[in-house]
Formats: structure tokens, C-alpha cells, sequence
């Protein structure tokens, strides 16, 4: 089911030479800059990985690190590429490769705080404008005495 | 006019466009006495699944069915006129068979145009 | 200033009975979907929910009255009259017993269709002038349904007509005495031509009453409620009771051009006069027979799509009504 | 009070200069279209009543206005379509874009 | 004068008749079927439903505000419902009453630490009839509609009460 | 951003990039006839949040010209209620009560996608009765989940009877339900190591009960909806999502099977007991809404089977594993996905070794339908608009979590 | 039926044909005016009950009020632009108003001068039996023609509206 | 044929009708609650009317709402008053967390669902006022007690 991670870095050996790959926990990941993103996805939807299921971010305290979940149905099988960027880093859209991350892409950007670059659609999706970035880690929730009412 | 007969039953029919036309703002204003209004201008605003209306709805609409229209004025029209055909068909002879039968044949052949024509398809 | 009076009385008891259909069907109406359903409808209020339909009336008279600041004022408020009045009109010649109508016409038939044709004008208005988007799309869709039904309506009911000899509804209906091969009564539905007929009236009918599965014009789903969705309290109650009242009207003329209006089946015309009552309660317990069918069917059907029933109307219907028409003149020719 | 064949036709006769009038000043097509409708419904109402009054029993003014209704009703959905196909060429429903059509 | 004593505001014809009204109104609730989250199946979908059926005592739903006697807010309003809420409930015309249905619309429920969601939809529109659960039963609700009913009653009656005073 | 429209809408680019409309779906005709040569004004009209057809708060900004859709923007987010960020503030066994409120007529779903992923960071092995339960949970909420859209879905057309109906068979399901977990809907009762209850007695007949009537009533429903003609005519050939459109949009579960890929994560990657489970994944072949609904109809008759099959071979054995009350899972990622009643429901949890995590991220399958639906609307009817919309089986709870 | 009462009717009908058609040309909203018409139209059909034509009321009624005004209404919808479109200043056109106006002169003349024949209203008028029988034996050339007309109306309608697609 | 699912649709729903309503009547009728339903929660109470709760503050933290509240005193004896047991049930999700919590089986979910009312005071509930919290001695003598009984009827969780 899952492909080894050599499978996965002969895809990429092209177009992004410097990808670590590697098989952790979460499946076979692929990390690559933040530059080479679209490079990388190009290459593994060229290595017939025809459809993107997720995207998602993570507030790692320093960074933004954003995982892309793509799948072949034909093999069966799953990758992940993850990369960094900075708080309000301007993010590349993947659209054109995979028309998938178009609201996901939205999504993280709104809720990370990235800026959003060549997206056809830029707007926010879920809040309203001036919200801050609800999934930063530096956003708190409401405490306890801000919700009682009693 | 005769005082039995149609001319009285005109005249109702008169008096139903009269009382319907009291009737009905008799009742509206009964209910705008009895509801309790509350100013508010809010509450006057265009509703639209309750977000805010993009622009007037009065614009120059495609009314896909502009065509049928037109071809309903015809039809309506020549329908119509069966009506006294039927009634008078038992009363005739076979010729009015005949007429009746071109009559439809070319409103069939009006039809069969405007189909042929696509004027029959929905915009 | 009798025959003013006389006339009052006349148009007064065609409003009572609209009033009286209205809230009876409204509530019938749920009851029976909600049977339909698995449920009971109204019941907790009054006997069995009896109550129900007349105290929403009463509630809908005491409701603030909205007029929205972007509508067509004039308009606005002249729709419910546009639509109620003609669906008022339609009682005038339904003949509730042997000469009992509220006015004898000659041209009854065509005389109900025509003030039915001035409703979906009222509803254009109405989707006009309320400077919404759904209700203009709703009123357009009134209007269509109208260009298109309104021409099979004529002529489903012609080869009735072109066999009776009349176009006056109790006409019509004195036309139905009697029985086939003295078995069968001689309504028209039992008639092969008249089979067809009925048929094709059923359709049309449906639509122009805006019955599902041709509601497109309130289109709960698609269009909030079409035309009405701006109207509030009692101009919403009139909009809502006549298209009530347009259902009881097709069902009432079904039942008279069809199924023989007051009669029933092998009862010989003489008895009715014996029991003064009965004609008028066998028509309209027919009619709401009629009306419980499209209950049911409006209980059970989708809504057709609006560009499908176009073309239903115009592909389908009107090509078989002029067919049907010209054959039922070529038999009835044969057969005198 | 008695309502005679003079009261009609002054009727339609006051209707027939409303609608010449419209005819005449309005500047939309769909508007002179309407006045012209006007018009032949004034014209109508004479031919009805003069039937009625004139020749009861043969309805000749009946007949006459049927066909009268005919025309008009062909005239108007001609009128509209040569509207619409106008409009579709100059974008506009201003009588004055019909005599440019001529040209 | 003589009029005054049968129509005025504290005769005995404007109690009966307010009475008479008050009991139409309380009978015949119909709500703006509006539908925010979870709760809306439970409060708008089964209740319409043939094992609640709240049509059985003259509740049901209609698909504008302008019908509506009563909104019932079925979930949880966020910043960006917000106005949205309050929009149509602008909308609707008077008399009319909120019921707020579930914990969400209540006081924000289990997202009320959430900073997007609103604490509660009365900080937005004045609500009659709290009903808690997550969702509530759909008979909750129907005891929602019952203690409504009574409010409306108990408000009627204290008017009446004050005309004739 | 040069068309001025937008300014106006304040709402970006309508009409432009992905949204041009495409070739005409095969059941619309657009082929100009009558004043077709007409330029007539667009109305953009707002459906929703709140539209009876729109099933929560889906705000869907349509253009049309006349009847028919030019382009369409959905708007979501008006239940956006940070499942996401609050489940970075509870305990593991906490979570489920999120999770259930994302998709919330399938919670059963969400509840056990989390739990997978925790039992796969934390290496947590779950008994056999457990997994079999959940299996028995998650087909019969699927089969209310998929009641709830099936009745939806012909609401949307204006049919009513097929609504009541499928409620009467979610209700004695629910009942079910509430006697195994306590809750209608809110069940909160799959945890990371198990469930949190066994079945209580006698609910093993009460279950077979419901299969056998079921049965039999889903044919009921099935020739209600599916065998009637008004049905066809609105249904086939409306929306049609093929294969590309379906890979490219990143679609899953029914919506990604009615266009013929054969994927169901209860088959590619089976989770739970279903290894053990004999059903079939039912497909579809052009990915229109008739497919959709035939999909989804067949997945209704396969969870039945897989029911009956966990009535029949319930094991003994307990109901959970040992964890310890207060979980705390080891530093590292998963991913852990469950096929839900609408797609596949993905669970992205990063731990770091605290008794919460660290980032969940719950991959909702109907955020990914909703965007196809963008590029699928124009071109059809607003009377098609709402059928697409419900054919999708979209869920607002999850799209904006 | 007293006579009064016919003249009452008469003049309450003659008033709204009239008003309508006054209304249709002062209104400054293309749809009013649409409306008026239609209200004229039905006025009119009145008019015709009066005159005991029912038969062609109703046919005034189905054709003008249920067709064409539908017919209009589209029309209007489809053509104007924007909402100041359908609302025009009004446009008094004095030369069209003398040229009424003359008009009207005219026929009142002609109306003073004719003297009526002294006809009444006869007591009973043909229905539509005798209606459709007259009009299938002696009008039955005219109304096959009539039905071309129309024919012709429909196809030339069709075929104007067709043109659109060719460009 | 064209038309045939038509009717059968008719039949369909007809024999629906013929079937029956399966309405309950809510007012005069209700539903027999399942034993798991999780409604309000209440605490519960010794067979002396004596609340069960110790104040051990666990359910308080364990909710994830925050709904539950616990103002409590210790006694110099290490007995502890609870002033007020507060709950706000208009938040409650009714998860049950707290009750599977608690160590001493002193709250449980009930089965009330009719909770509406008509303020927004009304929806915090108290529910333990101004009484002893339950000590382990007390609890220890109950589980005795209940062991003599033959142990059933008050097994815990
Ligand atoms: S109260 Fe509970 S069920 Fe209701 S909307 Fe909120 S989370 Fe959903
Ligand atoms: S049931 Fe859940 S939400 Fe309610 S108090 Fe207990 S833990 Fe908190
Ligand atoms: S209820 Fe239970 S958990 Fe809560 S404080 Fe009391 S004893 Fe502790």
C-alpha cells in the first residue's frame, strides 16, 4: 500500500534533487522548500499521483509547517510533502497543479496567517475580515472565567 | 336589457369585481389595524437567505420563455375559437368537419414550424 | 336597488364559500399530509386540530403587515387583489346543483378559464413588484407556466364541449344524465375520448392550480416561496387562499366536465329534487375527492423542472390535445 | 338613465384619440405598441355595440371585432418581435433606432 | 364616547378580543426554518418529522422571515452568522418571538471558548425560550414551544389584566 | 479584478479562473434559440445561509442570466467554530465531542477516525469486540447519515413523502443508537482504545429488527425516489463530476465512486474489523447526480449486509483496551482516515507528548466536494443548483469545522 | 334590471376604460403602463358583457389580459435596462396632442350631427351557439383566413426572434 | 412504461398512509428514555438524603466546558462544605465526561429533558447548596452497607 520512500525519490529526483524523504510515522514524507513546493508536486503528479486529499498547517512555534497529502488511486498509494514557511509568508498557490488545495489553501492561509499568491480566488473562506489567525498557537482561546456566565 | 336572463348575471359578475375589490383592502387594512407594527428600518430591507441583496433584482432579464410567449398570443387566440366550434358542431353539417380540419392543420403547421425552428426549446 | 342587492347576496356567498373552502382545504391539506406522512397534522388545537386553519387566519390578521422599502408599492399592494379577485370570479358559474350556480353563463367553461388565466398576472405582479430576486423568478415562473398550460387547459376540455354541445357548465353536466349501454352512467371520463381528455386535463391542471409537481413558482426549495416570499400577514393569507381557492376551482371543474358534476351514479335526475341538499353535497364531496388526489399527489411527487414542463406543454400536450380534438369531431361526425 | 349606441361610440371615440395620442408622442416602441392596441380595442368596442344595436340578430360588428382582435393580437406579437429583433441590433426600444433601421 | 366603551383600551370588547388573538398567536407558531448546525436536525428536521410531528399543534415551518412568528436558532452562531441572524430577525414581522435551541445558541456551548463564536445569541437578539441539550430532544423542544405558549399567555393576560385596571 | 462587478460585490472574481463555465453537462441544452442574441443583465443572487435547499448555512453567490448559472461562489464559514483549535485545548477521550459536532449526522465517523489516530501514535491495541462494535456503529450511522440525504435530496426536488419516510426508518435507528450510546446524535462514545460501553442487552434483536424492516422499506425508498420518472428526468445527467474532475478536486467517498473510481478506505486500507467484513462498494460509471444517488442508495444496502454480519459474529471479549484515564501519546504525526458517510474523514494528529495534542487537523471530505461543486453549477438550471448542491451530500458542519 | 342601474354601469365602465388608458399614458413606470392596459382591457371586456357580445368578452379577456399583457410584461422585462430605464420622464408631445385633440373634435361632430337611428338595446341577443353557427356558414372564408394571419404572424414571429442565433 | 413509477409512487405512499401514524404524542404521550440517555446531570444522593459528592474538584476539571463549578470550604478537620455546586446547564453538551470521572459515583446523568426556560438566569442550576460533602467514611460505610445488601442494585461504574 504504501510506497517505500525510494519510490518516492526517484519521482522527485528531477525536478527537486534536494527533497529529504523519508518514512516516519506519518507515511512517506518529503520535505522540500518552500520554493521547490510546486516543483515537487508537479513531479509526484507526474508520477501518477493524480489527486491532492489534504493540505493542512501547523503553528510549530517558529515557523508554519504545511503538509500536503497526495494519493494515487492507479497504485494505491499516499504521500506526504511538507515544507516551512514563515508567519505571514506568502504562499504559493498549488492550484494549477492540483485544483484541490484551492479552498484548503484558503483555508490555512486564513487561519495561519500566510498570505495567499496567484490564487485565483484570495479571499478569506471561513472568517470575517479582521479576525486574527485563529490556529496560531499565539491566539489563545477564551478562559474559563471568559465563558461562565453564572 | 332584459331584466332576467344574462343581463342580471352580468351584473354579478360586475358586483364580483366590486366587493372582491373592497373585500380584499378591507382585510388588509383590518390586519394593519390589528398588528402591532414596530418601525424598523432594518426590517424594511430586501430579504435574500438573509445576506445582504447583490444589486436590484429589476434588470433587463433573460425571460427564456420570451418566445413562448409570443406563440401563446396565437394559439391562445385560435383556440378560442374552437370553442364556438364545438359548441356549434352538432348543429352543422359535415363541412364544418372540413373547416375545422384546415383550421388545426395550420395551426399545426404554425407549431410544427416553431418546433422545427427550435423555438419549442427552453431558451 | 334590488337587483344590486340581489347581486351582493350572490357575490357574498360566492366569498363565503371561498373562505369556507380556504380554510377547510388548508386544514384538510395537512391533515392529510400529514397522514400521508405517518403523521396526524393538526390535532392538539380544537377537536382533532379543527380549530387550527381558522385561528392561523386570525393570527395572520394580527400580524404586523410588512411592506420591504425596495418594493413597487402601488404594485405591491394591488397583487393580492390582482389574484384574488379573478380566483373569486371562478366561483360565479360552478354549478353546485341541477341550476344552481351562483350565475348562469352560457360560456361557463370558457368563462372559469378566462378569469383563471388573470391569476398568474396577479402572481407576476406580485413577483415584480416585490424587488426580490426570488419572488421575480417566481412570478416569471407563474407567468410561464401559464403561456404554457394555459392552451392544453382549452383543449383538454374541448372534445367535452364539442360532444355536449355546450360550454355551459351545468350544460355539461345535464349532458352526463343517463347511462351507457345502461350500465356505465355517462360520465365523459367513462367515455374512451373523454378517458384521454381527462388525462390531458389532469396534467394542465395541475399546473395551473400550481400544484406539485409544478409548484415551481413557490418552489419552496429552489425559491424560498417564489412570489410570496416578501408578502407578510394578511396579503400573504389572500395570496395563500386563493391559491387555495384555484384548486378547489380545476378540481370543481373536473368533477363537472368529467364525473358528472352533482349526479350520482344511477340515480335518475328526478330523485334530487326530493332532497333538496344532496346535489350540492355530492358535488362538492366529489371536488374534494378531486382535491384529496392532488393531495396525495402532492404528498408523494418531486417537482418537475421548469424547462421540462415547458416542454412538456408544448411537445407534448398541445399536439395531443389538437389530435384528440379533431379526432373526437371526426367520430362524433361518423356517430350522428 | 338610458345608455344608447351614442354613448359608446363617443366612449370609443375618446379611447381611439387617447391611444392616437400615445401613438403619436410616445417615444418607446413598446409603448406606441400598447397605444396602438388601445386604439384597436377602441375600434372594437365601436363594432360591438353597433352590432348590438344595429344588427342584433347577424352579430356582423361581432364578427368584425374578432377579426379586428385577430389582427391586433398578430400585429402586437409581430410588433414585439420586430422590438425585440431591433433591440438585439441597436440596444435600445427608442422609436427614433427604427428609422436609422431604414437607412 | 359610547364607542370608546366597547373598543377602547381597557373595554371589555379589546380584552376579549385580545384574547382571542393571543390564543391564535400562541396556537399558531410558524417558524423561520433556519437551520445553523447540529441542532437543526433535531429541531427542524425531526420535529417536522412523523415521530414528533410539530405540526400536530400548528407548528410548522416557513421558508421566509416575513411568515415567521418564530425563529428558532438551532446552533451555534459565529461572528460571521451574526449578522446574518440578526438580519432576518430584523426581518421577520411583529409579534415575534425567539427560541434559542441548544447550548450553542445559548451561551456557545461547547465552542465557547472559541473566540469566533458568539457566547450566546442573546447578546444579539432578544430570546424568549432557552432550551438546553446538545442537541435537545426534539420533545425539549416541543416543551421549548409549550413554555413559549404559556409566556405568550401569561403576557396576554397581564395586558388584559392592565386594560382593566 | 478588472470586471467591474466586483467591486460592487466586494466578493473577487466571480466568473474568472476555474469558474468559466464548461461545456454544457449532457441533459442541458444550451443551444441558442429565440432572443438568444439578447445581452441581457446577469442578478447575482445570494442562496443561502439561510435557504430551505441549502442545508445549514451553505451561502452559495450565483450568477444567472434568467434562470440559468453563470458562475457560482460558495461562501462558507458561518459555522466556523474551531473544532480544529479546541481540540488543541481537551484530553483525547474529550475530543470525540467534537468531533462529533463536525459531521454531525455521522458522528459515529469522526469519533472513530480519532480514535484510530491515537491508537496508531500511541500503539494502543483494540480488542476485537471493540472493533466490531464500532464497525456495527459506523454502518448504522452511515445508514442515518445517508436517510438524512436521501430524504434531503428529494426534499430539494419538492417531494415530501420520501423525507417523512427515511425519517421514520433514522428514527428507529437513532432509537438504536441512544439505547448503545445514550445520545441521538452526540454519541460520544468511541474512544481512543475502544468504546466506552458494552452493547447492552437485548439490543442484538432490536438491531436484526431493524434490518429485516429495512430491507423492505429501502426498497420502498428506492422506488419512491430512483423509480420515478419526474426523478430521471431531473436527476440523470445533472452535475456530472467525471473521473478528472473528481481526482483533480481531490473528492472521495460516494462522490468519487458514482464517477467509477473504485476507492473506499474500508477496502483500500481497512481499518477496524472491516477485513472481516464481506460487502461491496458499490460504483457508479459518469459521475452525475443519478449516479450519486444510485451510489449512496447501494451503500445503504451494503451496510445493512455488514450489520447483519456483525450481529451475527459479534465476539465476546471486552469492550476496551487498558488506557489509562488520562492518555498522553508520544511525540510524532499520524494520519489516520475513515470512510465516513460522505468521504473520507481524515485525521491529521501531531502530539507532543502532552495529554493533549498538539494539532489536529480534520480533513472534511465535503470541503473538497464543495469546491468542485464551484466549477460543476454553471451551466444548469437554480432548479438544478439545489439538487447538485444536495447530491453531494455536503455538510456544512464539517466544510467550515 | 332598472335601466339606471345599466347606466350606472355603463359610466363606471366607461370611467375605468377610460381612466386605464389616461393612467397607461401618465404613469411614468413601463409597467404600470402595462398594468393600466390590462386594466383597460378588462374594463373593456366589461363593456362587451354590457353589450351582451359574452362570447367576445371572454375572448378579450383570455387574449388581451391573459396573452398579450404576459407577452408585454416580458417583453418590457427583457428590454429595459435598468430601473431608471422603466421610469421615463413623462412626455406631454404636444403635437400628438392636437392632432388628438382634432381628432376627438372631429368625431364629436360627427357625433352631434349624427343622429342616432333610433334603435333601442334589443331585448334578447343571440348567444354563442348562434355565435359559433353564423360564424362557421357565413364567416367561414374570412375565418380561415383569419387563421392565416395568424399563421403568418407565428412564423414571421418565430423567425425574427430565430435570427438571433445566426450572429 | 413511462409512468409506471408514477403510480407505483402513489402506492407507495398510500400504503404509508394505510400504515399509520407513529407519532408520539408529546404532551400526553412520551418516550421511554433508554438507560444509557445521557440528560442533565444530577448529583446523587446516600439512602439519608446526603449528596455523594466529596468536593474533589475532579469533574469540574475534567469537563470540557468548564460547566461544572465547585465553591467549597475545608474544615479544619479536613471535612470540606460545599457552598455551592454550580452547573449551567444551557452550555451542558451532556457528554457524560464528568459522570465517567467522577471517582465517587456522586453525579449522574438524568433522564430530564424538559428543561426550557425562559431566562437566562434560569439556565445555571445549583446543584448542591450549603451542605457536607460526602466524606471517604461515609462512603466507605455505604459500600459496606451495599456489600451486606448483596451488592446490587447500586453497582458503581
Ligand atoms: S448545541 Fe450542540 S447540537 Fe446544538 S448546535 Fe451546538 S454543538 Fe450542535
Ligand atoms: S456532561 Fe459534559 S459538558 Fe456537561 S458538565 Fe458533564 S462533562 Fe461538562
Ligand atoms: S461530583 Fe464527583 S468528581 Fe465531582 S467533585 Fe463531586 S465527587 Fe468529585
Amino acid at each position: 500500500m504504501q510506497p517505500r520512500a525510494d519510490d518516492i525519490r526517484t519521482a522527485l529526483a528531477g525536478g527537486v534533487p534536494d527533497a529529504e524523504v523519508a518514512e516516519t510515522t506519518l507515511g512517506v514524507v518529503a520535505r522540500v522548500p518552500l520554493g521547490m513546493v510546486l516543483d515537487a508536486l508537479r513531479a509526484l503528479q507526474a508520477a501518477g499521483f493524480e489527486s491532492l486529499v489534504d493540505l493542512d498547517g501547523t503553528d510549530t512555534g517558529e515557523l508554519i509547517e504545511l503538509t500536503y497529502r497526495v494519493r494515487s488511486y492507479a497504485h494505491g498509494a499516499e504521500a506526504y510533502v511538507k515544507t516551512t514557511i514563515a508567519y505571514d509568508g506568502e504562499l504559493l498557490s498549488a492550484w494549477e497543479v492540483y485544483p484541490a488545495v484551492l479552498m484548503p489553501e484558503r483555508e490555512t492561509a486564513e487561519l495561519l496567517g500566510l498570505t495567499l499568491a496567484e490564487h485565483p480566488n484570495p479571499k478569506r473562506l471561513l472568517t470575517t475580515d479582521g479576525v486574527e489567525p485563529l490556529l496560531r498557537k499565539s491566539v489563545a482561546v477564551r478562559t474559563r472565567e471568559e465563558v461562565r456566565f453564572s | 336589457m332584459t331584466p332576467q336572463g344574462s343581463g342580471m348575471d352580468h351584473l354579478v359578475l360586475l358586483a364580483f369585481v366590486i366587493i372582491g375589490c373592497l373585500f380584499v383592502p378591507l382585510t388588509v387594512t383590518a390586519s394593519h389595524l390589528l398588528g402591532r407594527a414596530k418601525r424598523d428600518e432594518r426590517k424594511l430591507d430586501t430579504y435574500e437567505c438573509g445576506s445582504e441583496p447583490v444589486g436590484p433584482p429589476w434588470v433587463q432579464l433573460r425571460v427564456g420563455y420570451y418566445v413562448y410567449a409570443l406563440l401563446f398570443v396565437v394559439f391562445d387566440i385560435e383556440t378560442v375559437f374552437l370553442y364556438p366550434w364545438a359548441v356549434a358542431f352538432n348543429r352543422l353539417g359535415v363541412f364544418i368537419v372540413v373547416e375545422m380540419t384546415i383550421f388545426i392543420a395550420i395551426l399545426g403547421a404554425g407549431l410544427a414550424y416553431a418546433w422545427r425552428e427550435g423555438a419549442l426549446r427552453w431558451r | 336597488m334590488s337587483p344590486v342587492l340581489a347581486a351582493s347576496l350572490r357575490v357574498l356567498i360566492a366569498v363565503g364559500l371561498m373562505m369556507a373552502n380556504g380554510v377547510m382545504m388548508i386544514y384538510m391539506l395537512r391533515k392529510v399530509l400529514g397522514h400521508l406522512h405517518l403523521r396526524y397534522g393538526p390535532l392538539h388545537v380544537g377537536w382533532h386540530g379543527l380549530l387550527q386553519t381558522p385561528l392561523d387566519v386570525v393570527k395572520l390578521l394580527t400580524k404586523e403587515d410588512v411592506t420591504p422599502r425596495a418594493v413597487d408599492r402601488w404594485l405591491f399592494r394591488l397583487a393580492p387583489l390582482a389574484v384574488f379577485v379573478p380566483s373569486l370570479m371562478a366561483y360565479a358559474a360552478l354549478p353546485f346543483g341541477p341550476g344552481w350556480s351562483i350565475v348562469s353563463l352560457d360560456t361557463g367553461l370558457l368563462y372559469t378559464f378566462a378569469v383563471l388565466s388573470l391569476v398568474p398576472i396577479g402572481l407576476l405582479m406580485a413577483g415584480w413588484a416585490s424587488a426580490n430576486k426570488w419572488s421575480l423568478l417566481g412570478g416569471m415562473r407563474a407567468a410561464a407556466q401559464q403561456i404554457a398550460y394555459e392552451v392544453p387547459l382549452l383543449l383538454s376540455v374541448l372534445p367535452v364541449v364539442l360532444i355536449a354541445g355546450t360550454m355551459s357548465l351545468g350544460g355539461i353536466v345535464d349532458a352526463q344524465q343517463g347511462l351507457w349501454l345502461g350500465v356505465l352512467p355517462r360520465w365523459f371520463v367513462l367515455n374512451p375520448l373523454g378517458l384521454v381528455a381527462f388525462a390531458l386535463f389532469v396534467v394542465a391542471g395541475l399546473v395551473e392550480s400550481n400544484q406539485t409537481p409544478f409548484d415551481m413558482s413557490e418552489a419552496e426549495s429552489e425559491l424560498v416561496t417564489g412570489f410570496a416570499t416578501e408578502y407578510s400577514a394578511m396579503k400573504f393569507g389572500l395570496l395563500f387562499l386563493s391559491e387555495f381557492s384555484n384548486q378547489f376551482i380545476l378540481s370543481a371543474i373536473g368533477v363537472t366536465v368529467f364525473f358528472g358534476g352533482w349526479m350520482l351514479p344511477w340515480i335518475p335526475v328526478e330523485w334530487y329534487a326530493e332532497i333538496p341538499v344532496l346535489p350540492a353535497a355530492v358535488f362538492i364531496f366529489k371536488v374534494y375527492i378531486g382535491i384529496f388526489v392532488m393531495m396525495w399527489i402532492r404528498g408523494t411527487y418531486p417537482r418537475v423542472r421548469v424547462d421540462r414542463m415547458m416542454e412538456l406543454g408544448w411537445k407534448r400536450l398541445i399536439p395531443a390535445g389538437l389530435a384528440l380534438v379533431l379526432l373526437t369531431g371526426f367520430i362524433q361526425k361518423a356517430v350522428m | 338613465m338610458t345608455v344608447g349606441l351614442p354613448h359608446f361610440m363617443a366612449l370609443s371615440a375618446v379611447l381611439f384619440s387617447v391611444g392616437l395620442y400615445g401613438v403619436l408622442t410616445r417615444k418607446s416602441t413598446i409603448m406606441a405598441l400598447m397605444c396602438l392596441e388601445l386604439m384597436a380595442n377602441a375600434v372594437n368596442i365601436n363594432l360591438v355595440a353597433i352590432s348590438r344595436f344595429v344588427t342584433p340578430a347577424e352579430m356582423t360588428g361581432q364578427f368584425f371585432a374578432v377579426f379586428s382582435m385577430v389582427v391586433s393580437a398578430a400585429e402586437i406579437g409581430l410588433g414585439l418581435a420586430l422590438v425585440i429583433a431591433i433591440y438585439r441590433r441597436r440596444k435600445t426600444v427608442e422609436l427614433g433606432a427604427m428609422e436609422e433601421l431604414k437607412g | 364616547m359610547a364607542l370608546e366603551r366597547f373598543t377602547g383600551e381597557n373595554s371589555i370588547l379589546f380584552a376579549r378580543s385580545e384574547q382571542l388573538f393571543d390564543f391564535a398567536r400562541r396556537n399558531s407558531l410558524w417558524y423561520l426554518s433556519f437551520g445553523i448546525a447540529c441542532c437543526a436536525i433535531e429541531g427542524l428536521m425531526s420535529a417536522s418529522g412523523p415521530r414528533f410531528d410539530f405540526d400536530r399543534m400548528g407548528v410548522f415551518f416557513r421558508g421566509t422571515p416575513r411568515q415567521a412568528d418564530v425563529m428558532i436558532v438551532a446552533g451555534t452562531v459565529n461572528r460571521k452568522m451574526a449578522e446574518t441572524v440578526k438580519r432576518l430577525y430584523d426581518q421577520m414581522p411583529e409579534p415575534k418571538w425567539v427560541v434559542s435551541m441548544g447550548a450553542c445558541a445559548n451561551t456557545g456551548g461547547p465552542f465557547r471558548e472559541y473566540p469566533n463564536v458568539v457566547l450566546g445569541v442573546d447578546t444579539i437578539i432578544p430570546v424568549d425560550i432557552y432550551i438546553p441539550g446538545c442537541p435537545p430532544r426534539p420533545e425539549s423542544v416541543q416543551y421549548g414551544f409549550i413554555q413559549l405558549q404559556n409566556k405568550i399567555k401569561a403576557n396576554a393576560e397581564e395586558r388584559v389584566a392592565a386594560a382593566r385596571r | 479584478m478588472s470586471d467591474p462587478r466586483n467591486d460592487v460585490l466586494g466578493v473577487g472574481l466571480l466568473g474568472e479562473g476555474l469558474h468559466h463555465p464548461g461545456e454544457p453537462p449532457a441533459g442541458i441544452r444550451r443551444v441558442p434559440t429565440g432572443v438568444d442574441g439578447l445581452t441581457t443583465e446577469h442578478l447575482i443572487i445570494n442562496m443561502g445561509p439561510q435557504h430551505p435547499s441549502t442545508h445549514g448555512v451553505l451561502r452559495m453567490l450565483i450568477e444567472v442570466d434568467g434562470e440559468e448559472v453563470i458562475a457560482a461562489e460558495a461562501s462558507v464559514g458561518y459555522l466556523h467554530r474551531g473544532i480544529e483549535k479546541l481540540a488543541e485545548h481537551r484530553r483525547y477521550n474529550a475530543i470525540g465531542t467534537l468531533m462529533d459536532r463536525g459531521d454531525y449526522v455521522s458522528g459515529i465517523h469522526g469519533e472513530t477516525a480519532l480514535a484510530l489516530a491515537a491508537e496508531r501514535l500511541g500503539e494502543i491495541e483494540v480488542p476485537r469486540k471493540a472493533q466490531w462494535i464500532r464497525v456495527l456503529l459506523a454502518e448504522l450511522n452511515r445508514i442515518a447519515s445517508h436517510l438524512v440525504w436521501y430524504g434531503t435530496f428529494g426534499l430539494d426536488m419538492g417531494g415530501m413523502g420520501q423525507f417523512l419516510y427515511a425519517m421514520r426508518d433514522r428514527e428507529a435507528l437513532l432509537d438504536i443508537l441512544e439505547a448503545i450510546t445514550g445520545q441521538r446524535m452526540m454519541f460520544n462514545y468511541v474512544r481512543p482504545g475502544g468504546v466506552i460501553a458494552d452493547l447492552p442487552a437485548g439490543i442484538a434483536e432490536k438491531i436484526r429488527v431493524f434490518t429485516d424492516t429495512f430491507d423492505a422499506y429501502l426498497d420502498e425508498h428506492d422506488a419512491l425516489l430512483g423509480g420515478n420518472e419526474i426523478v430521471h428526468d431531473r436527476v440523470k445527467g445533472i452535475g456530472v463530476i467525471d473521473r478528472e474532475k473528481a481526482l483533480a478536486f481531490g473528492l472521495t467517498g460516494a462522490n468519487l465512486r458514482a464517477a467509477g473510481v473504485d476507492f473506499d478506505v474500508r477496502r483500500a486500507r481497512p481499518y477496524d474489523a472491516y477485513a472481516e467484513m464481506d460487502f461491496e462498494v458499490p460504483l457508479g460509471t459518469t459521475g452525475d447526480a443519478w449516479d450519486r444517488y444510485q451510489v449512496r442508495m447501494g451503500e445503504m444496502r451494503q451496510a445493512n449486509r455488514i450489520i447483519r454480519q456483525c450481529i451475527d459474529g459479534m465476539p465476546e471479549g471486552d469492550h476496551t483496551a487498558k488506557v489509562s484515564r488520562v492518555l498522553r501519546l508520544p511525540e510524532g504525526e499520524v494520519y489516520a482516515s475513515v470512510e465516513s458517510s460522505r468521504g473520507e474523514t481524515g485525521i491529521h494528529l501531531v502530539s507532543d507528548g502532552g495529554d493533549t495534542p498538539y494539532r489536529m487537523h480534520y480533513r472534511a471530505p465535503s470541503l473538497f466536494a464543495l469546491q468542485a461543486l464551484e466549477d460543476v453549477l454553471p451551466g444548469h438550471l437554480i432548479a438544478d443548483v439545489v439538487m447538485i448542491i444536495g447530491s453531494t451530500d455536503i455538510m456544512l458542519g464539517e466544510t467550515d469545522r | 334590471m332598472s335601466e339606471s342601474v345599466n347606466g350606472v354601469v355603463f359610466f363606471m365602465l366607461a370611467f375605468a376604460t377610460i381612466g386605464g388608458a389616461l393612467m397607461m399614458l401618465a404613469t411614468r413606470n413601463v409597467v404600470h403602463a402595462a398594468y393600466w392596459l390590462l386594466e383597460t382591457m378588462l374594463a373593456t371586456a366589461g363593456l362587451y358583457l354590457l353589450l351582451s357580445a359574452e362570447f367576445l368578452a371572454l375572448v378579450q379577456v383570455l387574449v388581451y389580459a391573459g396573452a398579450v399583457s404576459v407577452l408585454v410584461l416580458f417583453v418590457i422585462m427583457l428590454t429595459l435596462r435598468r430601473r431608471s430605464d422603466a421610469i421615463r420622464p413623462f412626455e406631454p408631445g404636444l403635437g400628438g396632442a392636437i392632432v388628438a385633440a382634432l381628432f376627438l373634435g372631429a368625431v364629436y361632430l360627427a357625433l352631434t350631427r349624427f343622429v342616432a337611428p333610433a334603435v333601442e338595446m334589443p331585448a334578447t341577443a343571440p348567444g354563442v351557439v348562434e355565435f359559433g353557427q353564423i360564424m362557421f356558414t357565413e364567416w367561414a372564408l374570412p375565418f380561415e383566413i383569419a387563421s392565416l394571419v395568424l399563421l403568418v404572424a407565428l412564423v414571421a414571429a418565430v423567425w425574427w426572434s430565430r435570427e438571433g442565433e445566426d450572429r | 412504461m413511462w409512468g409506471a413509477g408514477l403510480i407505483n409512487g402513489l402506492r407507495i405512499s398510500m400504503r404509508n398512509m394505510l400504515r399509520g401514524p407513529i407519532t408520539v404524542k408529546y404532551p400526553y404521550e412520551k418516550l421511554e428514555l433508554p438507560e444509557r440517555a445521557r440528560w442533565s446531570v444530577t448529583p446523587k444522593r446516600f439512602p439519608d438524603g446526603s449528596p455523594k459528592c466529596t468536593a474533589c474538584m475532579t469533574c469540574v476539571k475534567v469537563c470540557p466546558d468548564h460547566i461544572l463549578d465547585l465553591e467549597f470550604e475545608t474544615r479544619e478537620d479536613k471535612t470540606k462544605h460545599i457552598d455551592r455546586f454550580g452547573y449551567e446547564v444551557g452550555a451542558c453538551m451532556m457528554c457524560g465526561l464528568c459522570v465517567e470521572a467522577c471517582p465517587f459515583d456522586a453525579i449522574e446523568m438524568s433522564h430530564t429533558y424538559e428543561l426550557a426556560v425562559g431566562s437566562r438566569e434560569e439556565l445555571a442550576q445549583v446543584l448542591l447548596g450549603d451542605v457536607d460533602a460526602a466524606t471517604a467514611a461515609q462512603h466507605k460505610a455505604f459500600k459496606a452497607e451495599v456489600e451486606a445488601a448483596g451488592g446490587e442494585g447500586v453497582a458503581d461504574e
